[in-house]
């Protein structure tokens, strides 16, 4: 049990803390800013970071990602310019690091060549939107060579028997989308939290993060079931949308509101 | 049921859609062994889609090329003027018996658009259509189309505004919304059990061009040949020929302004593999996996990927593909109207194009089928452009 | 051969082109009567045109409005998209058997204009098309339609610049070179035996639907509907029917914006007996006999006569007229592509609301079949004006 | 034997003398424009006068007579106009006149009642370019009771058989259309016009008048063939055209012209 996010949830465990995983594009409105960012949201004390690798067509996301992934392929951001920002993030922090990239981008790099790169700058693992557990296998054996999780999703849409099979092949944690639609904020979560959460605490103990439009502190507080970890991406996004290479800042103070 | 051509095909898709491709597979694997759905689905061909469609000796043609018997195989003359229809008839009736209440799905210039705007009219079922920005503006005539027959169109102006940015955003409505809700795919592409369904919802084609030629010629074609977008007609038209080896199967694929230039849409000649819109293929990517910008003055061949059964096929060498250019697209279009008098659709036109120099290549005791994929009306307005003249409807 | 109906038709045409309706009425004769030609014709129907047409029931549509069955016999499946293709067969085939080498023709919106170049093209006789200068202007994609399959367009601007104009400037053009050149009339109308021929070519429309509607229903329809321009989509499916008294036959004109208004262009309802473009029937007139300008947002039936055949049928009481708005055409033209998935010509559109009336009057065991006589692809255009809906292809 | 056409080819014959028939549409540019056109004219010596009834549809004329027939129209001419305009000029005169008129206005007129005011204005024949032999019938007796004459047409295309019906059931002469097409100048005839004339002349006694794209002295000098009289038409509504109300001084020396 030598991966960052296992170490990171055991020790999260131990002090009866929540997981806050944050999410940015990388590159998004270019690579320094997003460097800068990440410093802040580290600094603010955030458990685990996810980096999205920018792509012309991310089909899961709703506009406010899918618009910092045109804004980062903008500034011409590549694969390679992430492995080199998680490369330097390294130098300094130690935080679990997750991809979250669509299939093609590694498939086409070659899948085993892009696990390489990954344990090289320092990756924990993968969220990859558009690759079902049925097709898990296509990356599966490459991914666990290097030591690198696949971070499986779980939708309210899941039936029993695919949850179970989920569960089973799942490592790190759960990534549990807390409803219908693409990634973005949502005004209200109409999903039963409650019972979503007891249907895959019955079966696996394995860290539940939930994600999808969650977007302040309050919100977050209300939210039913026993969840180990919670996913903030597009309430961030917005505000680098909204503040560009000055949102740093502004990131931390978001972050900051959160902690409290 | 087999997910997979070989090494193609696959279902690469959000965790949200995942209950509902297989709820579709099940029912698909249901019904179609149903006789009373194969009934009413027959049905349907003949009453709505106007089928069988006519296999049409182009003896003007002939005559003039001078080698191989030309025939067309006239899906034209489909209700709603393409083989788009065929596999909407399957599609919406499929929905109807999973007692889905609402449709979406995605459309380039309009033809899918209309077709399952068509028959969710007949249907009485909600349709809701998810079009590019830029092909709203160039098709505008069809968006009005679309809505005279009862169906929402929503305009995308994500990415490039066309047809893949499309079909994106009609998948992130369907995660929306996926308990009601069918998505209606217009071509054999996208996660499995599009590909299998929509082609043994276009396979008639095919089956009825064997009886017909038979009928006609007392043997099957030397060559049977289609343009390919994402490659319904295409295989709708070859899939009943794969076992006859003898039969040569030509896609033919849009090479824009040239495969020299990044306008093109050539999957197969300038592509390479990939996982995309749900399936493994060939796409027209960058060195990272970004899918590239396409381009072809045809909107229905205007797709950087094509349906994975194709890149199968290619790759066991029983279907080879060949591009074909806006320019001779448009000396076909032209040639075909003056010398058969049917103006054909500018897709179909790639597929008459390489058909003519084929037909110059072989002999006059061969026989080639043309699959004529669509009428032409809809781009009598672009050629007209293309050509510099000047219409002003008032 | 008889060239009156009653006391209507005839041959009232300068000197100079009495011969050449001779010559052409002798051929008629013959051939019309020849199993050589007529074996071809057959095909060509086949062929060529898409015979034989389907008739369909509006299934969606009778359950809608509660009352008689409603059939359509779907002419808008045809090649080129309406009835116009089976009379543009007969007559080419004709002028080939005469050893003709050009054809000259007027068109009001184009619908005949286009199915004659396609014919022209498809036989390879010379094809030179008169057209009102306003509806060059309004239907310039029909024009390029044309020149694409390789017709010569006269643009007519005497007169009111519209079809009776390009009827006008046809047949003067005829009179320059009337020993080489076949007139290729659109409707039935003009002088014997126009209208004699032009309904034998289109009597096939009525033929299928007794086969077919026999098949169906094992019994006549009681009512036969079918829009009046000319009116040879309306005597081609009433012909078969007259000698069936049981079966009502209803014709309907365009009464534009309303009969109590100077823009509509209904004939028997509000013209009088007179002789013009050949023929004694029907005209709207002034007192003087000066013939008077005509409307209707649907260019098919925007002429100020009626066959004489038909007058005759009005003047015996075997057929009756009823006028239908603008307004409620395109009411027609939406709900029909809503309710059925079907979107009609405009002109049919004319019966359709005629048909959807009619429906509601009748017990349900009653059979009303309208003849759908084209598609509405080419009206979508203007519909979207009238409702206001900007259209701006680029 | 008492129209005026016959007796004025009568009094023709024993002079040796060729008609000189011309053309106007009444009402171009106005009704009074062409009273004095027709009077000049008369003055200048033609033998037989044609007045053009204008009509919306005038399909066998050329662009002359057609626009003529617009403007016509324009100035709000019908029929009465024409019959009050012949009974002006039979105030002065007793040159024959001939109507040209489309069947059209016959009939919606009431054939009786038309004749009749043929009759009361001092009208001898009518020439109707839709109406040939085959449907002369639909006016003949309602002509002959009233002594009005219906003026035949052949063409170069009519056959042998028509040609002997047509000169059989004539009257008054027969207008020889000289060439295909419709009215209008031409710059050169290429019918045979002396096979033509000897076709016609064995076969009737009747005088034979020349029509259709004659223009000038010269060409009518040159052309073959015995004829008994020329009708000129568009080269005098051309005329019109150009000078409006002003042209009956240019119509009168044009008729000079062609008298010299
Ligand atoms: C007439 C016609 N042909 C071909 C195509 C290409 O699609 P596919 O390759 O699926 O047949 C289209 C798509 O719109 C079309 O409209
Ligand atoms: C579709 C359609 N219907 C009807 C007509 C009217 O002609 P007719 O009365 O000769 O059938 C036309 C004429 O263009 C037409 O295009």
């Amino acid at each position: 049990m030598n991966n960052r996010i296992d170490l990171k949830f055991k020790e999260l465990k131990e002090s009866n803390k929540k997981a806050l995983i944050t999410f940015v594009t990388a590159g998004d409105p270019d690579i320094e800013t997003s460097y800068k960012v990440i410093r802040e949201m580290i600094a603010e004390g955030i458990d685990i970071l996810e980096i999205g690798i920018p792509f012309s067509d991310p089909l899961a996301e709703g506009p406010t990602i899918e618009k910092a992934s045109y804004r980062a392929l903008a500034s011409n951001t590549t694969t390679d310019d992430v492995f080199n920002l998680v490369k330097k993030l390294r130098v300094d922090y130690n935080i679990p690091i997750i991809l979250m990239l669509y299939v093609n981008l590694i498939y086409k790099y070659g899948k085993d060549k892009f696990m390489g790169k990954c344990t090289e700058a320092g990756i924990d693992g993968l969220i990859i939107p558009d690759l079902p557990i049925e097709e898990v296998s296509e990356l599966k054996s490459y991914a666990s060579a290097k030591e690198i999780y696949i971070i499986n999703l779980v939708a309210p849409t899941t039936k029993s028997d695919r949850l179970l099979k989920t569960v089973k092949e799942s490592e790190g944690f759960i990534y549990c989308v807390s409803s219908l639609g693409v990634t973005g904020e949502r005004k209200k979560i109409t999903t039963d939290l409650s019972d979503f959460y007891n249907r895959l605490r019955s079966i696996t103990n394995l860290p539940l993060a939930l994600g999808f439009g969650l977007s302040n502190k309050k919100q977050i507080d209300g939210l039913k079931g026993g969840w180990d970890g919670f996913i903030i991406g597009s309430a961030i996004v917005n505000i680098i949308a909204q503040y560009g290479i000055d949102s740093p800042e502004y990131v931390g103070s978001f972050i900051k509101s959160l902690k409290n | 049921m087999d997910k997979k051509f070989g090494e193609f095909g696959g279902q690469y898709v959000p965790e949200t859609l995942m209950e509902a491709l297989i709820e579709i597979e099940k029912a698909f694997a249901k019904y179609s062994e149903d006789p009373e759905f194969n009934r009413e689905l027959k049905e349907l061909y003949e009453n709505v889609a106007n089928r069988p469609s006519k296999l049409y000796y182009a003896s003007e043609m002939t005559k003039d090329l001078g080698g191989a018997k030309i025939y067309l195989k006239r899906e034209d003359l489909n209700h709603t003027g393409s083989h788009k229809i065929n596999n909407v008839l399957g599609q919406m009736l499929l929905a109807k018996k999973m007692g889905k209440k609402k449709i979406i799905c995605e459309t380039g210039a309009g033809q899918h658009g209309v077709a399952t705007a068509t028959i969710a009219a007949l249907f009485k079922i909600e349709c809701h259509i998810f079009m590019g920005k830029e092909d709203v503006e160039r098709q505008a005539l069809n968006v009005f189309r679309m809505e005279l027959l009862g169906a929402k169109v929503t305009s995308v102006d994500s990415g490039t505004g066309t047809l893949k940015d499309a079909v994106n955003e009609a998948f992130r409505q369907w995660t929306r919304e996926v308990e009601d809700t069918y998505y209606l795919m217009g071509s054999v592409v996208g996660p499995h059990p599009y590909p299998v369904m929509v082609r043994e919802f276009q396979k008639i084609i095919g089956e009825e061009v064997r009886e017909q030629i038979l009928l006609a010629e007392g043997k099957l074609p030397d060559a049977v040949v289609a343009c390919v977008g994402g490659g319904s007609n295409a295989i709708g038209i070859f899939y009943d020929f794969i076992k006859d080896e003898q039969v040569k199967l030509i896609g033919v694929e849009a090479a824009g302004e040239g495969l020299d230039t990044d306008f093109h849409a050539a999957t197969i000649s300038k592509g390479s593999t990939g996982i995309f819109h749900g399936m493994k293929s060939k796409f027209l990517q960058d060195d990272f996996g970004k899918i590239m910008p396409v381009y072809s003055m045809s909107a229905g061949l205007d797709y950087p990927g094509i349906g994975p059964e194709h890149a199968y096929l290619y790759s066991i060498g029983r279907a080879n593909y060949f591009p074909v250019t806006d320019e001779e697209a448009i000396d076909a279009f032209e040639y075909l109207s003056k010398m058969e008098g049917i103006i054909p659709a500018i897709e179909s036109a790639h597929a008459i194009y390489y058909a003519m120099n084929l037909a110059k290549q072989l002999d006059k005791d061969k026989i080639i089928v043309v699959n004529l994929s669509g009428r032409g009306d809809k781009d009598v307005y672009q050629v007209a452009k293309y050509k510099g003249v000047e219409i002003n409807e008032q």
